[in-house]
């Protein structure tokens, strides 16, 4: 039960954001070392964890974290101090008190993996390299719509929010309003913080950075994949060639293949609010492709299912296409839809004093 | 028929009595759980808490009502765990009537078919995928694969609990092999297949929720998740927890039933019935003739 | 001839042990036929043709025992927490499974209707039963490698328990004709009549139960390790393998699962063997 | 209570009857009234299925009268049970298959808490009495059908109780084998001065046995004679010959009603 | 092969051993050697346990011999069942529970694909025959032991099998059923002719059926006598107060090693 008195206390104080300002002199170092310590720094693992291992080495503490799973009742309820969260999801939850979410507002603060120059790439669109081969014409087709939904999407996250709840979304629409305006922030910011207006850029230097953190904290006890992992080099995952023809295209595509199918990487949500913003307004139509959006968030990974044919574009984060790749698959990258890393690592300064 | 339904009355009887120790013990928890807690309804809401979730108007997806999405949901689920049930029974009852005729093929297969069991379904799915090409036929013959074994088990143990005596007196007659199954090991094997498919129902809900979250396109499964993953409100979570153990519970009365009618004893009992109400209806018939007769 | 049969007892008792031996032999002989089989349809990509994947999904054989050699003390760890929660949860499910069937038995008014309502809990799916486990059993322990094993021990216990409860219930009720009558004349207590009639009747159906238990037990463990708090585990590390696309990775954990449910197979025949030795013959 | 001549079993008025499938009455039982004294040997006759075990059961408290009153040693049959005063030989031998010869022969003196000891003793005299002792350690489905009727015996016969109930014993038996259990058990019943209750449906043997025997009838089983044997107590082989033995079988024989079934 | 009297059953040098617990071996039949004409009506005699059941089960094809040679009808016992030629009546009534007793005794004729009408008419015969008329639609469990030995024999003698192999049939019957059936038994044979074996271990009712009397004596099971009993084919009742009938039941009770087990 030792947990109990602390959480009951809080329970006390829910809502009054009164003293918080105790932890605000404490550095993101001591957090972390504090949280590491205690064995109470938390991801969810399965692909998701090199952030934390890179943060966790760089203030040289041992690679242990406890799985949190898709829930932030490990933080609530304090067995996990330092917790992740997208900035676009979870963070929200946390923040946020309509229904699902825990209410915390500004109570909690967070440590930015962008900050700790740690960052690594997300949500991007990929392929096979053989269907891309076979088929440059509908990829390159694709991110044309795909790319112009994303656009409007980040003008307009407010109306992008409302057509994600129409096509089936499994999140309530006050929530998906906080998830566009968090993730119109991540299309348009990189890691530094600067604006990007060309949106689906494959930053050369950002990604080389994700993929060396990869090579370094992806561990594979098959010894030919990591060989293979260590050996990859940006040209083995990515191929820009079809951003560049999307761009370059007055929006006429001759399209080898028109019924065209995206498993995302998550449910279905304002994350991937560009691809429902683009079947909404048509942008796929008109370039003459009819587009199944595949929810995801489930145990087949969007690698597998890509790679297997069971659907033809994918979203996934960069260091999963590395590991994927590595692995013996032949996927490759086609555009770049997030700039910088949305993983933060959440605490309650109070924890911490 | 006044015995029999004082009979009836204690059988539900005992079961809502559970049903009401169960949700006592619930309630203290969750007044527990309020206490000590700052987010109880993740941990053990009140059960009026998820009975307002259930009878609530308010949208919890797009435009559709807690209650409303899970059944819509479950209509995708159980029928896939239904069909994958129905295929599963059937291959669980030839290979336990193979390995009965073999002991050959027994000692060979038994160890694979546990086998199969072990491989998750993690493993299990890229490759039946492979196979089918299709998600939904893949969904279903992983639930078939998850029931097929407690059938298959509970089956070859009853086809071997026949006395040996009334095997030697088929034997005697040099009875057919179908002759023998008919009439003597089936008959026996009925109750041992009936445990075998209470096992495997629940089974194959599971199973059914499980290949749900194969990929994220409905089913229970998938709103399961979401609803865990705080995509949506968390009740919608209790009530998928709920309604699977009705389903659970119907499954087991249900199959119960369906045991009830189709034991070999019963059936000829409604045999008798229906043939002593016949020759009394006969009897009757020919009295009146008779009376009619005498009155002409 | 018969003398030939008579003369040495010995003889005879020898060939009666070999011929027993012969029989053993044919429960490990006829798996391995298969088995050997299997492997070699699999290792010359016949089986690949047959199930239309390919050597990324489904890798060679050889190349996931050497994978296995390769990393065996990491595979062990895993491999240990898993024998853990598997045998953990059987002892405690198969006891209380079967201790509620004896309740069950021993009040069958009031016990069947406790038996629908613990199918029940084996309905609730793995996948729901296993988060909420986890959140109630928070306070069990600050150390989350701890709390995490308890809470998979209480799913697989569920799971094996209902089951184990199903089967024995009906070998503690369905006796031997007249031997409850038996019992009566002796006026022997419920005691005696559970500890000599119903627990006894019920050793075959107890067996009959561990075969479906044991195996789902396995499958059980490995589905609550996706969503245990700490990350260890034959199953976590399929997941992890299978979400990073590292197939003979998982392969080689999934093998490994299915030596622990084979070990486990042989364990549970030998077991029935001894324990039942002194029933008639199934069969 | 004076000692002496006690009513051992008291059997008033007592009605039993079944249903059947179609849910008719099958009357077993129509208006039985016995008396039996303590110490008595009584054997009860009767065609197959004029209810003979039916009676045997009602009065061991296996069946629930539908009617009428059964009083043992002056107690219900319920008391008398739970105070382990019955020895019940039932019609077909109820042996436990994955126990031995032995340790079937030992269950109800586990039950009743006899000492290791005292058990292995009973059960080697019992097993010798029956003409088993080799037998010991085999299971029942090695025995032949009326070697199992012996275990049977033997069982009922290691506890020496109160009143005997025994549902055609001997059936299974040949003549050599059941000669030498019908010395035996009259043996025991010498010495033991014990009641006994004797289902048979050979004539000669109950005349033989008994010091009463009550004749059923059937359809519904009604008690349609009684006759009391006034053979010496000590009872041998030999008299078997004598005229008088020959007079009561007869005598027992034309107390069937009509003669047939 | 001339008409008339051809060999039955022929049992050249028969052993059966069974292996008991710890291995050693149970010598239930030694050396037996017994022919059987067609026809014939023969008894098989001894005490409990000797060998009778294991001996009827090798002649049926249900048990292999360890040693020695079994022709039935001029072929392997296995031939001869399989051409569905044995009747035989266990000597516990092996009867399904599950199914009434009209249907217990359709069972073989189910089997060997006899026309409704025929099967409906024989079991009603047959029924009435054992007189169980009235508990067509019982259930056995709601019979008496007696009345479930009745539908045993019933079920047997419905089909007229070319061998009949009967377990100690009467023996859990009373004197007027067994008489009755005795005399049924014997209109049956004569009538048809068939070859019967029949187990019991009533020296009366062997002598009183059989043509000849085969006396096996115990450990290891042995032939130890073969008396042919030369009454006239027909049979009656009466016939058991003469004297060459008495004479020939001590003949055979001479007949037994040592006079006892
Ligand atoms: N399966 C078996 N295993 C071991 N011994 C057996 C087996 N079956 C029979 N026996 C032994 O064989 C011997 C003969 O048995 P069988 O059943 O033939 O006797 P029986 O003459 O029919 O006796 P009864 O009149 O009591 O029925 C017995 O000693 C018995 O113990
Ligand atoms: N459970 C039951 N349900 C219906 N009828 C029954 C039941 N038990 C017995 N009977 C009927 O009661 C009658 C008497 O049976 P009981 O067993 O007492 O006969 P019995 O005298 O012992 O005969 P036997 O000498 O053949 O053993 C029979 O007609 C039988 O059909
Ligand atoms: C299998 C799997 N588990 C967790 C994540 C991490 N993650 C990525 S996006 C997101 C939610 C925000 O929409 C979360 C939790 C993942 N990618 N895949
Ligand atoms: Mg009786
Ligand atoms: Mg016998």
């Amino acid at each position: 039960f030792t947990g109990c008195g602390s959480s009951k206390e809080e329970t006390t104080q829910t809502g009054s954001s009164a003293e918080q300002s105790s932890a605000a002199e404490l550095s993101s170092e001591d957090i972390i070392k504090a949280a590491a310590e205690n064995g109470s720094v938390g991801n969810w693992g399965l692909g998701n964890e090199y952030e934390v291992l890179a943060l966790l080495s760089k203030y040289d503490l041992g690679s242990d974290y406890l799985s949190q799973d898709f829930t932030m009742d490990g933080f609530d309820d304090d067995s996990i101090t330092l917790a992740s969260a997208m900035t676009y999801n979870e963070l929200g939850l946390v923040k946020n008190d309509y229904d699902g979410g825990y209410g915390y507002g500004d109570s909690v603060e967070y440590i930015d993996m962008n900050d700790e120059g740690v960052a690594m790439l997300e949500d991007n669109i990929f392929c096979t390299e053989d269907f891309a081969k076979e088929n440059p014409n509908t990829v390159a087709a694709f991110l044309y719509a795909s790319l112009k939904g994303w656009e409007y999407a980040v003008e307009n996250p407010e109306e992008a929010a409302e057509i994600c709840y129409t096509y089936g979304s499994s999140v309530s629409a006050e929530h998906q309003a906080y998830m566009a305006e968090e993730v119109a922030k991540l299309v348009t910011t990189d890691t530094q913080g600067e604006t990007v207006t060309d949106i689906g850029n494959m930053d050369e230097d950002a990604m080389q950075q994700t993929l060396d953190i990869a090579k370094e904290y992806i561990s594979l006890d098959d010894s030919d994949a990591d060989a293979a992992l260590q050996s990859l080099t940006l040209d083995d995952i990515r191929d820009s060639s079809y951003l560049e023809a999307a761009k370059s295209s007055d929006g006429t595509f001759d399209v080898e293949k028109s019924e065209v199918s995206i498993q995302l990487k998550w449910l279905p949500d304002a994350q991937f609010m560009g691809y429902y913003v683009a079947l909404d307004k048509g942008y796929y139509k008109e370039v003459g492709l009819d587009v199944e959006i595949v929810a995801g968030g489930g145990d087949i990974a969007e690698t597998t299912a890509v790679n297997n044919g069971t659907v033809d574009f994918g979203v996934t984060w960069v260091s999963n296409l590395a590991s994927a790749n590595a692995g013996g698959m032949n996927l490759v990258e086609v555009a770049q839809i997030f700039q910088r890393s949305g993983l933060v690592l959440v605490y309650k300064p109070e924890n911490f004093e | 028929m006044r015995k029999f339904k004082g009979l009836l009355e204690k059988k539900w009887f005992s079961t809502i009595f559970w049903i009401i120790l169960l949700a006592a013990g619930w309630e203290i928890a969750a007044v527990y759980v309020g206490y000590v807690k700052r987010t109880p309804e993740n941990i053990l809401p009140h059960l009026y808490q998820i009975v307002a979730a259930a009878i609530s108007k308010d949208p919890v997806s797009a435009d559709m009502t807690a209650t409303g999405l899970v059944l819509s949901a479950a209509a995708a689920t159980i029928l896939r765990a239904v069909v994958g049930y129905v295929i599963g029974m059937i291959v669980g009852f030839i290979l336990a009537v193979l390995m009965k005729m073999s002991g050959i093929i027994e000692k060979m297969f038994f160890p694979y078919l546990m086998l199969i069991l072990l491989i998750p379904v993690l493993g299990m799915a890229p490759i039946v995928l492979a196979v089918t090409g299709d998600i939904d036929k893949s969904r279903i013959i992983i639930a078939a694969i998850l029931s097929f074994y407690p059938v298959a088990t509970n089956t070859l143990a009853g086809l071997k609990s026949v006395p040996k005596e009334q095997l030697d007196l088929m034997f005697i007659y040099a009875a057919k092999p179908i002759e023998v199954y008919k009439k003597v090991l089936l008959p026996t094997a009925v109750p041992y297949i009936f445990s075998g498919l209470k096992i495997a129902a629940p089974m194959a809900i599971t199973a059914s929720i499980l290949v749900d979250t194969l990929q994220g396109d409905g089913g229970l499964g998938c709103i399961l998740s979401q609803s865990l993953k705080h995509a949506m409100s968390i009740y919608v979570f209790w009530l998928i927890v709920f309604f699977s153990a009705f389903i659970g519970i119907g499954s087991t009365y249900l199959l119960g039933g369906i045991e009830q009618f189709m034991l070999p004893e019963n059936r000829n009992k409604r045999k008798i019935k229906r043939k002593v109400m016949k020759d009394e209806r006969r009897s009757l018939q020919e009295k009146e003739e008779l009376i009619c007769q005498s009155k002409i | 001839m018969s003398a030939e049969v008579y003369k040495k007892k010995k003889s005879l008792y020898a060939r009666a042990k070999s011929s027993k031996k012969a029989q053993a032999a044919g429960t490990i002989i006829f798996p391995a036929i298969l088995g050997a089989v299997i492997f070699i349809l699999w290792q010359s990509q016949g089986l690949h043709k047959i199930l239309n994947t390919d050597l990324f999904i489904l890798p060679l054989p050889t190349k996931i025992i050497s994978l296995i050699g390769s990393n065996f003390a990491d595979i062990m760890v895993n491999v240990k927490t898993t024998l853990i929660e598997v045998i953990g949860g059987l002892v405690f499910g198969c006891l209380l499974g079967y201790l509620v069937a004896i309740a069950a038995a021993s009040k069958p008014n009031i016990g069947k209707g406790g038996l629908a309502v613990l199918g029940a809990f084996a309905s609730v799916p793995v996948v729901a039963l296993a988060p909420v486990m986890n959140n109630w059993t928070k306070d069990v322990s600050s150390e989350a490698e701890v709390r995490s094993m308890v809470a998979k021990i209480i799913v697989i216990a569920l799971i094996t328990g209902a089951n184990m409860c199903l089967n024995s219930y009906r070998g503690l009720i369905n006796l031997p004709p007249y031997a409850e009558d038996l019992m009566a004349t002796y006026a022997a207590k419920k005691k005696w009549v559970l500890l000599k009639l119903r627990i006894p009747n019920s050793l075959p159906y107890v067996f009959v139960a561990l075969k479906i238990a044991v195996p789902s037990a396995i499958m059980t463990a490995i589905v609550s390790e996706y969503f245990a708090e700490y990350i260890s585990g034959v199953g976590r590390e399929i997941r992890e393998n299978i979400v990073l696309a590292q197939y003979t990775t998982a392969w080689a954990y999934i093998m490994i699962a299915c030596v622990i449910g084979v070990g486990a197979y042989i364990l549970l025949m030998v077991l029935s063997k001894a324990v039942l030795k002194n029933y008639p013959k199934q069969g | 209570m004076v000692t002496g001549k006690n009513t051992a079993i008291e059997i008033k008025d007592l009605n039993v009857t079944f249903q059947d499938n179609s849910g008719n009455d099958v009357r077993a039982l129509k208006e039985i009234n016995l008396d039996i004294e303590e110490g008595e040997f009584v054997a009860l006759l009767g065609p197959s299925g004029c209810g003979k075990t039916t009676l045997l059961r009602t009065v061991a408290n296996l069946q629930e009268p539908t009617d009428g009153k059964v009083r043992v040693l002056g107690k219900t049959p319920k008391e008398v049970r739970l105070e382990k005063k019955f020895g019940f030989v039932f019609q077909a031998p109820v042996l436990l298959d994955w126990r031995t010869v032995s340790k079937n022969i030992e269950l109800p003196m586990e039950i009743m808490s006899y000492e290791k000891e005292e058990r292995k003793r009973r059960t080697k005299e019992m097993l010798e009495l029956v003409g088993l002792g080799e037998f010991a350690q085999h299971f029942p489905r090695q025995l032949s059908g009326g070697m199992q009727q012996r275990v049977n015996i033997a069982r009922a016969f290691g506890l020496r109780p109160e009143i005997l109930l025994m549902d055609e014993p001997f059936s299974a038996l040949d003549e050599f084998t059941k000669e030498k259990l019908h010395i035996d058990l009259l043996r025991i019943w010498e010495q033991t001065n014990k009641t006994i209750l004797f289902v048979t449906h050979n004539i000669q043997e109950a005349v033989f046995l008994s010091t009463k025997v009550c004749v059923l009838s059937p359809h519904p089983g009604r008690l349609s004679a009684v006759v009391d044997i006034d053979l010496p107590k000590r009872r041998e082989l030999e008299m078997r010959e004598t005229p008088h033995f020959n007079e009561l079988v007869t005598k027992v024989r034309n107390s069937f009603e009509g003669g047939s079934y």
